[in-house]
């Protein structure tokens, strides 16, 4: 196993994500063994529906995690995203590109007021995700009179161009003859690499992990810790929003007063793949992967006839499973 | 100043809490005359049970430093359980009612064992069982919402446990409940050694590790009462509400972490009290019931709650930096 | 130490394989039995309340007795869309024969029913369907209209509030859901439109409050809340839960004014019938109640008279009605919408055989 | 002299990596006081941690009373009569006195806890300990030293024989170790064996009987203290003869131009009026007792807290500090007593804490230059000598020594021309000590200026051009290094209002 360690691939790429990456297959694997439909182009293509808006959520997260704080908001507030933005759209005239960057923008507000009063305020992460999750799921449903927001179809003439973000429907030689392109993975690769390059060749990046090993080190060293420690809330804010676009993208319609459980899962997908929860230790590589085995696993386990309620049960055990092999193995390090 | 004394032992941030639990009764009542009517304190009270004992119960973790993020699930999938069994296969209700409170007690273990044991984060363990509770609860329940026994049903009698009807009167005896677990795990918390290993390990893990404390196993402990108290308030919320969906819960455990930290429960753990708890407690579900009646859309409750919860914070990290400087 | 954390995600996936693989065979038989058999996936809007339960008792039994399979899944919640379109994908993806829906939105789920229509793969709308599907996409529907359903529910309560009209102003409460899915706010307007329309044939004047979305749907509500004779005050909660319906209950039951209250599913009329408990303002000679479904909560209130009525669908038909659509578009044949109808109970004709067929634990 | 209460033979622990034991012998006497002795990494703390059982042991055996013992846990080495004092204050800060002292053994009244009989045996060891402490005050109300005297009166109230004393004096004002010396020379009449372990030289002198040398794991020998000398305990330390000769003069032309004047500053109660300057190419030794207000006056003036008052100049100009972001502009740099916490990014790499506070040098736009950040890190590591595998290895596999010098390469890298040294040597083996002194003494001859803080007498003699005492957060001296002695130093060090 040590040999295996040393080869350089396997260094460079991160012994971890080599293994994430066999659960990955050896999920699929079991599942086309255990569900009869389950290998099929069409599976993958609405595994992948529920892993962007998920994907961007959990990179989002995890940078929060980096700093050694969490937040438990992010859910709602993708909600409160599309729901604002989508209500703006369809009362209004505006393009929906406006109304998506409004739904950025959204994001970026609760991210800068998570961040600033978890910098400048020294307010508990945690307490503090748990109230704007309250405003968040709250605002939303004021903002819209408790009801449910729809955005454009695919059909749509003016506006539909936005869905081919998440799939393009590549129409053959008759209308039905349809192969449907997850133009979603590519954005969500581009988003990725564009994290990683953040996290890992930029100061920023540096500043956010080194503030999650050791604050009061860094902030010693003449470093604005405050500022970067909010500018990871900011960047989290800024991914939740296009996290929005990318839900309603895939599921058309939002309502107000949900989203809890896409936090669990955000996190979860993000501690699997190797992003520490005390701070300082994130891999963006490893959320995707992380991303990828709870889609997969919602997608098989729907597969072989059983409910959501499986893959609760299924993640929650991987995460502890997980996490616990990490520590006990560092443990043995030192 | 005998008068400083008081406030001094009694605890600044209990009285701010009462203050502000007084001020919101007053105005709630003034805004509607109908809040005045024996009937919504009685409802108050429904809401105010099971957070009670979810609160209760996760002031320990909250205590140690960790957190339960697993009680709000937790509590519908005991309930779901436990009616599960009694309304449809038909066991006598208090066996259900018990199987309830022994499931919240192994989930507990469950949490204990993963944060002494494995020694994973408390956030993530109990987020973990947070999720698998939640679906635990709907896989015992094969999906269906479960309708505990109540009105003139054979063993509705449960639900006089908490509101017990005389003559045409009803009387929250669930009060004395409440009561009795606040005075009990008062001295629990103060008085054994159960209470002050928690304190310690909350105050200083390695140091109480040094003193020869079983930090492990109070850790545990620390939880299983979570869990327990998240049974008992899984019975409450069957005996107020009736009938248990499965898919709820989520949420339930900020009420509940919330009131304890309004209370005056310090996030880092190592201090609070259950009284102060309890106080959280009560200003949570006078949110919850008040609100409506001054003819607020439900959506601005969330709003609302989330405020207050900052606003106490604030208050307590202003205090304590003011006391520190 | 590396190998022990190759064991461990090993024995991670095994267990998924053990859960999965036990759950499978627990479930559906889906494996066993002849693979001949034709199989039906079917969507549902959840299992929370009994209803479902009984839609799937109907279905099943058609199902045994047409010998074919059924696998019924559904949403946690029925605020849970998203989830409902990744069931829908996936139903879409086991490429039965034909599917089952019953849509918590249409929109979110247009892009399944695309693939399905790109597939050959007919739907089968049940419960309150599909509304406004593309054409040629839903072959046929076991649904109840909504909208008609609500209407029998205001039929039914203004016969116990018609002599408690004319003096002075008074107020009819009524409790949704949710503001969102197709069936609740049908019910809902069509509860509001059929009362406003008899009280108003009876001259009085008419205003709707609360919510913003009912009060704007409304019709014929024309007068200022000021000056009304009669209120409808309609209430949202936060959340789809009993115990979210009860909070928002409990104020309007306690107003002096109130004379009568409607909730328009199972969940809000259970929750009106928790608030009780404790109020005790509901039964002969207090506030007229009317709930919706059955169910063993509803069914006791009913008879006991804390529900002056209430309204019920036929979900042992729609199950039925629906495996039988299935089996008939998937064999060929054509289809015809069939509704399967609502009518009104209370405590005379509870028992009824015609009614109690249709009432469920 | 006395019989023999406690034997170790031939003692071997294993960590992965390290051999940190090496078949060690340890005898402890009722009624002596014997010192353990050994630089940092010796095995002192170790052999300690493996005689009450934190640590299992490998190999060796344990002598108590005559009988062999092995403990498992601290709890059992406390029911048999062994007990330790650590050297970190161990204390539950919300807790009172009294529950931390007897914590982990309440007395009982059935289930519930007494706290009026554990008030009542609180105070009667404080008043045989001859202190004042209140049984009921909250821990964390209390000053470093009084929960110091609070750790060893929970020792006493064990019935212990033997005690182990780790450091007891590395948080303690001269006045409290006299006190803490009568408690020891108490216990001892009563017949406890006790093991002292301490770095001061003057304090083994004082108060202990006999010597235990150790040396990288290994037992290097054993001395009566009264027929040894200073240097005799030192050689065996560290198998090598060092001078440490004082510095006579000071190289500093007294022309040279002001770097940094501090004038009144004022924070908290540790930080009271204190003004002083600096001259350019000159290290201003800062010296006084533990809890001076050292620490509190380097960290107000690098903005690290808040300060109340006070005007700081740099080259003549007022310029403002409110928080290291300014400090660190102005071309300060600091170096915490606290490397673990205040220091190090422990889980990052030698080359990103080397570039830790200048990373806007290794930037292009947002970002980072790694082959640049890499190659000066490689310079620092060569320049001082740092001890690592490779640029990449995480900080927290270093050595305490070689940590240091990563901290110090941060601020070398950074270029400041005021560098506070916080306790540069703490936890330092003696080997890099004097690497580290000749850094310094090579910065400042390329013109750059020191503020050195140490605790340790001989440094602040060794290093300084100038020494400024303080005592109870004010100045009370400043002393030109010709003029200096440890008893001028000493006076001022205690010289209270």
């Amino acid at each position: 196993m040590d040999t295996l360690k040393n080869i350089p691939i396997v260094r460079k790429i991160g012994f971890n994500k080599i293994v994430l990456c066999l659960v990955l297959l050896i999920m699929y694997g079991m599942f086309s063994i255990l569900s009869d439909s389950f290998v099929n182009y069409n599976r993958i293509i609405s595994a992948l529906n529920y892993a962007y808006f998920l994907g961007f959520l959990a990179l989002g997260v995890t940078f929060v995690i980096g700093t050694g704080g969490i937040d438990f908001s992010i859910g709602p507030v993708m909600f409160c995203c599309a729901i604002v933005s989508g209500q703006i759209l369809s009362k209004s005239s505006l393009p929906v590109w406006v109304c998506m960057i409004i739904a950025i923008f959204i994001g970026v507000v609760f991210g800068c007021f998570n961040g600033f009063m978890v910098a400048y305020c020294k307010v508990p992460p945690f307490i503090i995700s748990m109230a704007s999750m309250q405003i968040a799921k709250g605002a939303a449903s004021v903002f819209t009179g408790a009801q449910i927001v729809k955005w454009p179809m695919a059909q749509d003439q003016t506006n539909g161009w936005f869905r081919n973000l998440v799939k393009y429907r590549l129409i053959g030689d008759t209308p039905r003859d349809v192969t449907i392109i997850p133009t979603g993975l590519i954005c969500l690769i581009i988003v990725a690499i564009v994290c990683a390059v953040i996290l890992n060749k930029t100061k920023t990046g540096r500043y956010i992990l080194c503030l999650g090993s050791n604050k009061e080190a860094v902030r010693l060293s003449g470093v604005n810790v405050k500022k970067y420690e909010m500018l990871a809330y900011v960047i989290c804010g800024i991914l939740v929003g296009i996290a929005s676009i990318f839900f309603v993208g895939a599921y058309t319609t939002v309502q107000p007063g949900m989203g809890d459980q896409y936090n669990n899962e955000a996190i979860a997908a993000a501690v699997m793949g190797g992003t520490s929860m005390a701070g300082g230790i994130a891999s963006i590589g490893g959320t995707i992967i992380g991303v990828l085995i709870i889609a997969l696993l919602q997608e098989g386990i729907l597969a072989i006839g059983l409910t959501k309620d499986y893959q609760l049960v299924v993640t929650g055990l991987i995460v502890i499973i997980a996490v616990s092999i990490d520590i006990i193995s560092r443990r043995k390090k030192n | 100043m005998n008068n400083n004394s008081i406030i001094k032992k009694i605890g600044m941030q209990k009285v701010i809490t009462l203050g502000i639990l007084l001020l919101l009764l007053i105005f709630f009542s003034l805004a509607n005359p109908t809040f005045r009517k024996y009937t919504t304190f009685l409802s108050l009270m429904g809401y105010t049970y099971y957070i009670a004992f979810m609160a209760i119960g996760v002031t320990f973790p909250l205590l140690t430093g960790g957190v339960d993020l697993s009680v709000g699930t937790g509590l519908i999938c005991y309930a779901l359980a436990g009616g599960y069994l009694v309304v449809y296969k038909g066991w006598p209700v208090w066996l259900g009612l018990l199987i309830a409170v022994l499931f919240g007690v192994v989930i507990g273990l469950f949490n204990g064992f993963a944060v002494a044991v494995l020694d994973l984060p408390p956030f993530l363990a109990t987020l973990c069982t947070c999720m698998i509770t939640r679906g635990l609860g709907s896989i015992c329940s094969n999906g269906t919402g479960v309708p505990w026994p109540n009105g003139s049903a054979e063993g509705a009698w449960f639900r006089n446990l908490f509101r017990l009807k005389v003559g045409g009167v009803s009387i929250p005896i669930g009060i004395i409940w409440v009561v009795l677990a606040v005075v009990i795990m008062s001295i629990v918390l103060n008085h054994t050694r159960t209470g002050r290993y928690v304190l310690s390990i909350g105050s200083n893990k390695e140091a109480a590790k040094l003193c020869g404390i079983n930090v492990v196993r109070y850790q545990i402990t620390a939880y299983v009462i979570s869990g327990f108290f998240a049974g008992l308030a899984g019975i409450a919320f069957a005996a107020s509400f009736a009938t248990i969906q499965p898919g709820l819960g989520a949420g339930f455990e900020l009420d509940a972490i919330g009131a304890a930290i309004i209370g005056g429960v310090s996030t880092a753990g190592g201090y609070g009290t259950v009284t102060g708890t309890i106080l959280g407690v009560l200003i949570m579900s006078l949110l919850k019931t008040g609100l409506p009646y001054i003819d607020l859309q439900a959506n601005w409750q969330q709003i609302i709650i989330g405020i207050v919860l900052i606003v106490a914070v604030m208050i307590d990290i202003i205090r304590s930096r003011r006391v520190s400087a | 130490m590396k190998k022990k954390l190759f064991a461990g995600l090993l024995t991670v996936a095994l267990a998924v394989g053990m859960l999965t693989g036990c759950g499978n065979s627990g479930s559906d038989d889906k494996k066993s039995g002849s693979d001949k058999k034709m199989s039906f996936e079917i969507v549902s809007k959840g299992f929370q309340s009994t209803y479902w339960q009984a839609v799937y008792k109907g279905a099943k039994a058609k199902a045994d007795e047409l010998g074919v399979e059924i696998n019924m899944v559904g949403p946690n919640t029925e605020s849970d869309v998203a989830d409902q379109v990744q069931m829908l994908n996936s139903a879409i993806n086991a490429q039965p024969p034909a599917i089952g829906l019953a849509a918590l939105d249409t929109d979110a789920c247009l892009d399944g029913i695309q693939s399905a229509m790109d597939a050959n793969i007919p739907i089968i709308g049940f419960d309150s369907g599909v509304p406004d599907a593309p054409e040629g996409a839903v072959y046929a529907n076991a649904a109840t209209d909504n909208y008609a359903a609500g209407k029998v529910a205001a039929e039914g309560m203004y016969k116990g509030i018609k002599d408690k009209i004319g003096n002075g102003k008074v107020r009819i409460g009524e409790v949704n859901q949710d503001a969102t899915s197709e069936s609740i706010t049908q019910r809902g307007l069509g509860f509001i439109d059929k009362m406003v329309e008899l009280l108003k044939a009876d001259g009085y004047k008419v205003c709707v409050v609360g919510n913003d979305f009912y009060v704007g749907k409304a019709k014929g509500a024309d007068a200022k809340e000021a000056d009304a004779d009669v209120i409808i005050e309609v209430a949202v909660p936060a959340e789809t839960t009993t115990s979210a319906c009860q909070q928002v209950a409990e104020p309007v039951l306690q107003k002096s004014d109130t004379i009568a209250i409607f909730g328009s599913n199972q969940v809000s009329a259970e929750g009106i019938v928790n608030a009780n408990e404790t109020l005790k303002v509901c039964g002969p000679d207090k506030i007229v109640a009317v709930g919706f479904d059955s169910g063993s909560v509803l069914k006791a209130a009913v008879t006991d008279q804390t529900l002056f009525g209430a309204v019920t669908q036929a979900p042992v038909s729609i199950g039925e009605n629906l495996v039988q659509l299935l089996y008939d578009v998937s064999n060929g044949k054509d289809v015809k919408d069939v509704d399967t109808g609502c009518q009104w109970y209370n405590y005379q004709n509870i028992t009824d055989e015609e009614i109690a067929q249709n009432l469920y634990d | 002299m006395g019989e023999v209460i406690l034997t170790m033979k031939g003692i071997d622990k294993s960590f992965p990596g390290v051999h940190a034991l090496n078949h060690v012998d340890l005898e402890i006497q009722k009624g002596e006081v014997h010192a353990l002795m050994g630089e940092n990494g010796a095995g002192k703390s170790t052999l300690m941690k493996v005689l009450t059982g934190i640590y299992s042991k490998d190999e060796g055996t344990i002598y108590f009373e005559g009988k062999e013992v092995s403990f498992s846990n601290p709890k059992e080495a406390q029911t048999a009569g062994i007990v330790i004092v650590h050297q970190e204050l161990n204390m539950m800060g919300h807790l009172t006195v009294a529950q931390n002292i007897f914590a982990g053994r309440e007395f009982r009244k059935g289930s519930f806890i007494d706290d009026q009989k554990m008030i009542e045996e609180s105070n009667k060891i404080f008043k045989r300990m001859n202190i004042n402490i209140d049984p009921t005050e909250t821990m964390s109300n209390l000053t470093v030293g009084k929960q110091q005297m609070c750790e060893i009166a929970k020792a006493i109230s064990h019935d212990c024989k033997v005690i182990i004393f780790d450091e007891p004096s590395a948080a303690l004002t001269e006045s409290e170790i006299q006190e803490l010396f009568k408690i020891i020379r108490d216990l001892k009449k009563q017949g406890m064996g006790i093991v002292y372990i301490s770095h001061r030289m003057d304090e083994i002198k004082v108060i202990t009987d006999r010597v235990t040398v150790m040396r990288d794991g290994t037992y290097v020998g054993t001395i009566i203290t009264e027929e040894s000398t200073k240097d005799d305990i030192i050689n065996m330390m560290v198998g090598r003869v060092i001078y440490e000769d004082p510095k006579t003069k000071s190289n500093v032309p007294k022309d040279a131009p002001v770097v940094l004047k501090v004038e009144h500053l004022n924070a908290g109660k540790m930080v009271k009026d204190v003004s002083f300057e600096l001259h350019k190419g000159e290290i201003l030794g800062f010296s006084g007792l533990m809890g001076a207000g050292r620490t509190e006056t380097a960290r107000a003036l690098f903005g690290a807290d808040v300060k109340e008052s006070g005007d700081i100049f740099i080259n003549g100009k007022k310029v403002v500090i409110n928080n290291p972001m300014d400090a660190v502009k102005n071309g300060i740099g600091y170096l915490s007593e606290d490397r673990k916490r205040f220091g190090i990014v422990t889980g990052k790499s030698v080359a990103e804490n080397t570039t830790m506070a200048t990373l806007e040098k290794y930037c292009k736009g947002p970002f980072i230059n790694k082959k640049k950040e890499k190659k000066t890190a490689k310079e620092y590591v060569k320049r001082l000598a740092t001890k690592t595998p490779n640029t990449e290895q995480l900080v927290v596999n270093l050595s305490g020594g070689n940590q240091q010098k990563v901290v110090i390469a941060k601020w070398l890298v950074r270029d400041c021309d005021v560098l506070i040294f916080d306790e540069p040597t703490r936890g330092i083996d003696v080997g890099a000590k004097s690497e580290i002194y000749h850094l310094m003494n090579e910065l400042v001859e390329e013109g750059k200026s020191i503020i050195m803080i140490s605790s340790e007498m001989t440094e602040i003699l060794r290093m300084s051009d100038r020494i400024v005492v303080m005592c109870e957060g004010r100045k009370t001296a400043e002393i030109n290094i010709e003029d200096a002695s440890q008893e001028s130093i000493m006076h001022a060090a205690t010289l209270r209002d």
